[in-house]
């Protein structure tokens, strides 16, 4: 990572890269100002206080990045932006981060954005007595605030990756305003203070956000747009309707019919995002009869990845052999994956000797459905019985994390590195690695990777790691996370859907 | 007995479809009904009678599913070819009707003023006013006590006398030229059936309505018709003056019927004759007269042949074995 | 007065069960909303922690009663998961799904009655057979199929409706109405079918009374012998059908509120049960129990305004 | 007794008889077609209908596909019948727990009245003021998702409308004389509710269960929608338009068949329902 290192200068490159417009298309045409713009997300919002929401769905982090902020921000190429931080430098071993604060921002309550805020923000976080469960995932001791426009940001060791994971909109990254979190108490949750583009204007549960341009915003150019409206419309094909009627001019989706039939439709734009993450098919090393080897390699063996997403996605969504995603940059020469082989799944399935029966459990949705039934059949081919349990989205986090399964589905979520949840994931001390995954060479290559300062080291240490994880068949790759937005035809200026999340900052309507 | 009848019926039938096949309800009954006269039709249940009279005034009609044959001509005009509206015209003015049962005849559910002002406001032209008070002065009439506070009553608030007296109200609200009272009394108690014949008999003779008198008990048509048809199994079987009929029945039913009747002059311990047998199922007929199998004067003519009408003068029958004639 | 006493008797006992019923059965249910706000990376110790703050580790019971108490007074206390009033968040719904409910019932009757009427003109004729058929193939619609197909053809393909979505009153009357009539239709489509059906039998029932056989005789037109002399006497089965249904929709819309992005209670319960927020559920079912109880309550009082003779009926079927 | 007599032949009257029989062969001949065809399912050399061929999804009828595939490639004929076998399943069943429950309720009540009566009453309005999806939800979450489940729950539901249809029937039976007359020789509660009520509450409870199966086949189609049905693969009719619901524009034939199947189906029931209650019910035998 070469923005990592002082010698590469991150903070020229960062200054030099200040304000450059992100754009999705039509770079060439100037933006114009006005307009309202709606956007139909999948699912209503959990609120917008992070200890009280827990975790931001990528709905609500299209919601919370109206009118919060990070620090720094990517381009759609992946190179560091200033956002509220005008730099981040790093002390010798990068264990120490200290960023310059964006002098003469404004809460949208009218009080200056302070180092402090930025502290109070993560401090907040952290602090255990909150119980904010992302915490985990932070690599932070302490955020301290020696003078107003300087926040210094104390991590538990070297850590390479941070500017870039402050880059990322998520339920910690986008900086609340704790005064007014304080002040409000539990209504803060509905009313949320940010220093971002847009006011929070009204929040109707299940129905509608609403965000006002704010005027006081520090990028004077920005926003463009007048009013932001975000919907939350489960059903995904009401929502295409909305958005083929014209009442939505941008919507998140993820059916692969709905993507196909917008790519041909003049009047549509379909925005595409390939992020870090996979989806993923866990396989539980501690129960029988996965915690034999020979079984999950089997099951890996026995599922036609490639072929079964070819078919269902349309394409769209096409499977690699690692988590990494093209953004993370670790590009694997070898990486050890079992090739699709029912022949050989059956052998091994005969070695294992006893019948092989399976329980999937997976979400209640069509999508879930759909999954299992796939790999049902396949497995079916190989010899092994699979049983499909569908439960709610909430049972299924606590047979996880109670280690309750035999096989699920899950997902990789799409963060800027790929430290956190691989380690969260695999490491066996993790209290999240509920596959119950326990290697000493994963272990200490999952440590290599978190400190090492060495970009090269770290990922070498990721692709030994993979060619391990896919001998051991432990989870399966079954989907690489790519985001679909589509857009009315004259809607410009939406960056890359980081997370999933659709940011309209620099969004504005063509003539 | 003199001009045209007020109401002439030829030939009058009525069919249906049943789930068990097609029956002839009515089949080709005739007669003619002067102006303030009555005319008593009697038979036993599902004799057709009924059937008949709701037939003549549109209340059996295609559109219910029945097939409905014949003439009926009301002053003169065939009811039958009369397009709907005119004919509501006449059945709501000319035409009063009171049922068997004031249970179910009148609306539970709408106030008696307004039932009876209902037709008044319709045919008559009355407002709303008006009828309601006429509707009372009606009540008065028909012996109703207190008969503005009933007004504004429900049906199931009187008794069954007082709402047979509503019934009949509601009939002669128009001051009709017929009236079809159809078995008027069997509902009610035996102590009020006598004060509502008498009620139905001063409305007729005060305003000269002419009167069909539906009933199973010839004694009922006894001492308040003119003229009187037996009807059996959908046939007029027999017709004559009412005197004529009790003095010397022709047809064998009507002799049974008769006979099964009580009278003053028999001796106390008479038994009285129940006629042998049950009506036959209109949807199995075969050819032959429909009383044959329970007639004692029964030939082979009778299980063969269906008798036509005979016409002696005023009177008809349709037997081959008449009583009392020398054939 | 007794009368009175008793449906509030009546009430307080169907809210009790109610309420101790769904407390006990969402209680049982695997998962918790410890879990649900901490997301997939809870540890145990936090899960555990936020329980006690959250009083779930107390015993069911004492839970029960203390949420009984303060529901009592009126406090339905805040939702675990985004800590919103529950009063708040169902009176927030309760518009819509009122609205919803009566829109359709309205759709529901205005075909049920004109067709109903239509076809005991003429039972077993063309018109008869024809609504029947259509009344089953509305029946064998799901909803969710029925809605799209209808956002299809009014939004998209001829685009005269808004697909999703519900405006407020507070917007405009008639942005309100337009962007309820789909999801009303939705709802009223299929179940013009029941109401249909139940009061054309009642009807033929009615239509061989005597006294409808008077009111022909008296000459009455027989729209007017429809209208004025069977219609009503014919309505008791329709109005308890009726009044069934919209108990049923209060809380039971959830499909149509979810395709048309409809913020009513339906969803709200659906949320609050897949989040495991106890609190939010009940006072939603609470609230559900009483608009039911309340309607039924209604529904007798039609009774005895439409049916001079059953001022004291209460259970007809 | 012309009058009441003439009221039933009055409205006796329909149409000629050919169309009667035409009336009652062709929904009987469906209802019958369907289940001989659930039930023989695995011997008739139907294709598996869980097995895939996902290069072949969504593929309109074709003379290897009768009726096409689905959105996991698989044969629509085979699910189609196969899940005839579910809907009907559960069709059946959850309708008859909720009448044997049901039914003993509205007949306790409609035949002890008084206290039991308000003990009744006040249950149904417990059930009915009670969200079903609660319960739905509680039952395939806590449970689990299975065909025994599912009918459970939906049977569950059905309790209070069978319990009123009984309890009024049963009111209304319990008054006639023959009943009395049997209390006052000293027949027994239980022998007079078997013997006497209960022959007569039959008829019209048959044919209000008829209605029910479609009522019920349809509610198992919502319940699929929201995740919480017949568990996959196992196909059901609104499973399977839950499903093909999701390519409408594209492959509208992997909803609109199914959807059909389903039309024709209740479209049956109901009929042969209403021939029931015809046949049966004596005050409505004229309709």
């Amino acid at each position: 990572m070469a923005l990592f290192s002082r010698r590469f200068g991150l903070v020229a490159a960062l200054t030099a890269a200040f304000a450059a417009p992100a754009f999705a298309q039509a770079p060439a045409a100037a933006p114009v100002r006005g307009g309202a713009l709606t956007i139909g997300v999948e699912s209503d919002f959990e609120g917008f206080d992070p200890v009280r929401a827990g975790v931001y769905s990528n709905s609500t982090v299209t919601a919370a990045s109206l009118f919060y902020e990070t620090l720094m921000r990517l381009d759609d190429k992946g190179n560091l932006l200033p956002a509220l931080a005008l730099s981040m430098t790093p002390n010798e071993d990068g264990s120490v981060w200290t960023a310059k604060i964006r002098p003469n921002v404004k809460w949208h309550d009218g009080t200056p954005f302070t180092a402090q805020a930025v502290a109070d923000h993560f401090n907040r976080l952290l602090d255990p007595a909150n119980r904010f469960a992302g915490r985990a995932y932070l690599a932070i001791e302490k955020v301290e605030a020696p003078d107003d426009l300087t926040a210094v940001f104390k991590m538990r060791g070297p850590n390479a990756a941070l500017p870039r994971t402050l880059a990322q909109p998520t339920v910690t990254t986008l900086i609340i305003s704790v005064k007014a979190a304080q002040e409000k108490g539990a209504d803060y949750n509905r009313n949320p203070v940010g220093t971002g583009p847009f006011v929070f204007k009204e929040w109707r549960a299940a129905d509608r956000l609403v965000a006002e341009r704010n005027p006081n915003y520090w990028d004077k150019d920005k926003p463009y747009l007048d009013r932001v409206t975000v919907r939350p419309l489960p059903d995904s094909d009401a929502r295409y309707a909305s958005l083929v009627k014209g009442d939505v001019q941008v919507i998140w989706e993820d059916r692969a019919e709905n993507i196909v039939k917008a790519k041909k439709d003049k009047n549509l734009h379909v925005l595409t995002w390939v992020g870090s993450g996979a989806l993923v098919i866990p396989l539980n090393t501690q129960r029988e009869p996965l915690n034999d080897k020979r079984v999950r390699q089997a099951v890996s063996m026995a599922l036609n990845r490639k072929a079964n997403a070819a078919v269902l996605t349309q394409g769209l969504r096409p499977v690699h052999d690692d988590p990494y995603g093209p953004s993370s940059g670790i590009e694997c020469k070898d990486n050890g994956a079992l090739k699709y082989d029912p022949e050989a799944a059956r052998k091994l399935v005969a070695d294992y000797g006893k019948p092989v029966k399976l329980t999937m459990t997976v979400t209640a949705t069509p999508r879930g459905r759909e999954g299992a039934q796939v790999f049902q059949a396949d497995m079916k081919k190989a010899g092994i019985d699979v049983e499909i349990k569908p439960v709610d989205q909430t049972q299924l986090v606590k047979e996880a994390l109670t280690r309750d399964f035999q096989v699920t589905g899950w997902r990789i979520i799409d963060l800027a590195d790929v430290d956190p949840q691989m380690f969260a994931n695999f490491h066996s001390k993790s209290p999240i690695n509920f596959s119950g995954y326990n290697n000493a060479e994963v272990d200490r290559l999952l440590l290599v990777g978190r400190t090492s300062l060495d970009e090269n080291k770290r990922k070498a240490a990721y692709c030994d790691m993979i060619k391990i994880l896919n001998d051991d068949a432990v989870w399966l790759w079954s989907g690489s996370n790519i985001d679909f937005a589509i857009t009315r035809a004259n809607v410009r200026g939406i960056p890359a859907l980081r997370g999933g999340a659709v940011q309209v900052e620099s969004a504005w309507f063509a003539k | 007995m003199s001009g045209a009848p007020l109401l002439s019926v030829r030939e009058a039938r009525v069919g249906f479809f049943t789930a068990r096949g097609p029956l002839r309800a009515v089949d080709g009954v005739s007669f003619d009904l002067q102006k303030g006269q009555t005319l008593g039709i009697v038979g036993e249940s599902g004799s057709g009678k009924s059937v008949l009279v709701r037939s003549l005034i549109g209340l059996v009609s295609e559109s219910s599913g029945a097939e409905v044959g014949g003439q009926v001509l009301f002053e003169g005009r065939d009811l039958r070819a009369l397009p709907a509206r005119e004919f509501r015209g006449v059945l709501g003015r000319d035409i009063g009707v009171v049922f068997q049962d004031p249970m179910t005849s009148l609306n539970p559910v709408m106030k008696i003023g307004r039932q009876i002002g209902e037709g008044l406001r319709l045919n008559r032209g009355l407002d709303a006013k008006a009828a309601a008070v006429r509707a009372v002065e009606l009540l008065t009439e028909v012996g109703i006590p207190e008969a503005e506070r009933r007004a504004g009553q429900y049906p199931h608030e009187l008794s069954g006398g007082m709402r047979q007296r509503v019934a009949i109200a509601i009939a002669i609200a128009c001051a009709p030229k017929l009236l079809i009272a159809d078995e008027p009394t069997t509902a009610l108690d035996v102590t009020v059936q006598r004060q509502i014949l008498d009620l139905l008999q001063r409305e007729q003779r005060e305003r000269g309505m002419a009167m069909i008198l539906i009933t199973h008990d010839l004694g009922v048509a006894a001492g308040r018709a003119d003229d009187i048809m037996v009807m059996y199994a959908g046939r007029a079987v027999e017709m004559a003056k009412t005197r004529e009929l009790f003095r010397s029945p022709r047809m064998p039913y009507t002799e049974a019927l008769l006979r099964s009747l009580p009278r003053l002059t028999d001796p106390t311990h008479t038994r009285l004759s129940a006629i042998p047998g049950r009506p036959p199922d209109l949807a199995r007929r075969s050819g032959g007269c429909a009383f044959a199998p329970r007639c004692s004067y029964r030939t082979t003519r009778c299980d063969e042949e269906q008798p036509v009408q005979t016409w002696e003068g005023a009177r008809g029958y349709a037997c081959f074995h008449p009583r009392g004639v020398n054939a | 007065m007794p009368w009175i006493f008793r449906q509030l008797v009546r009430l307080v006992v169907v809210l009790f069960c109610v309420t101790l019923l769904t407390y006990m059965i969402v209680n049982i249910l695997p998962g918790d909303v410890a879990i649900v706000i901490l997301g997939n990376l809870a540890t145990p110790e936090d899960i555990a922690g936020l329980r006690k703050d959250l009083g779930l580790d107390r015993p069911m019971l004492v839970r029960y009663f203390d949420w009984l108490g303060s529901a009592l007074s009126g406090d339905l206390g805040r939702s675990y998961r985004n800590g919103e009033p529950v009063v708040q968040a169902i009176l927030d719904r309760l518009p819509v799904s009122l609205q919803l409910m009566v829109m359709a019932q309205v759709i529901a009757l205005g075909i049920a009655i004109p067709v109903a009427l239509l076809s005991v003109r003429r039972p077993g004729g063309i018109f008869d057979r024809i609504s029947a058929s259509a009344a089953f193939g509305f029946l064998a619609m799901p909803n969710f199929m029925l809605g799209i197909v209808l956002i299809y053809l009014f939004s998209v393909t001829f685009d005269l409706l808004p697909a999703t979505g519900f405006t407020p009153m507070s917007e405009g009357l008639w942005d309100n109405f337009v962007s309820m009539i789909l999801p009303s239709m939705t709802l009223g489509l299929i179940e013009w079918t029941v109401l249909m059906r139940v009061l054309r039998s009642d009807l033929l029932t009615t239509l061989k009374e005597d006294f409808i056989l008077l009111a022909r005789a008296k000459g009455l037109p027989p729209w007017r012998v429809l209208l004025q002399h069977a219609l009503r006497p014919s309505s008791f089965t329709l109005i308890t059908i009726l009044g069934l249904n919209i108990g049923g929709l209060i809380g039971g819309a959830v499909i149509v509120e979810q395709i048309f992005a409809l913020p009513g209670v339906g969803r709200l319960l659906l949320g609050g049960i897949f989040n495991r927020d106890l609190i939010l559920v009940q006072g939603t079912v609470a609230f559900i129990a009483v608009g039911f109880v309340v309607i039924n309550f209604l529904v007798d009082m039609l009774y005895a305004v439409l049916d001079p003779r059953v001022r004291h009926v209460r259970f007809r079927s | 007794m012309s009058a009441s007599a003439a009221k039933s032949t009055v409205v006796a009257a329909t149409r000629p008889r050919r169309r009667w029989h035409w009336a009652l062969a062709l929904p009987l001949g469906w209802l019958l077609l369907v289940v001989f065809l659930a039930i023989t399912a695995d011997w008739i050399g139907l294709p598996d209908p869980s097995a895939q061929e996902l290069i072949l999804r969504r593929k309109p009828p074709s003379a290897e596909y009768l009726l096409g595939t689905d959105n996991l490639g698989r044969d629509m004929l085979s699910r189609i019948i196969y899940g005839a076998r579910t809907s009907l399943i559960v069709g059946i069943c959850a309708p008859f727990l909720g009448f044997l429950v049901g039914g003993a309720i509205g007949m306790s009540a409609g035949y002890f009245r008084g206290k039991i009566d308000l003990l009744a009453v006040g249950f149904i309005d417990i059930l009915l003021a009670f969200p079903s999806l609660v319960l739905a939800l509680t039952f395939t979450a806590y449970l689990g998702q299975s065909l025994f489940n599912v009918t459970l729950a939906l049977g569950i539901l059905s309790i209070p409308a069978a319990a009123r249809v009984s309890r009024a029937n049963t009111l209304a039976w319990a008054n006639r004389d023959f009943v009395l007359a049997a209390r006052t020789i000293g027949a027994s509660n239980w022998r007079i509710i078997t013997r006497e009520i209960l022959p007569n509450l039959l008829p019209p409870m048959f044919a209000f269960w008829l209605v029910a199966i479609s009522v019920i086949i349809v509610a198992e189609g919502a319940l699929s929608f929201l995740g919480l049905g017949i568990p996959a693969p196992q196909p059901s009719w609104g499973g399977m338009i839950a499903d093909g619901r999701e390519a409408l524009d594209v492959a509208p034939h992997t909803a609109l068949i199914p959807a059909a199947v389903m039309f024709a189906t209740v479209l049956s029931l109901n009929f042969v329902g209403d021939m029931v209650r015809n046949m049966v019910d004596p005050r409505r035998s004229a309709l």
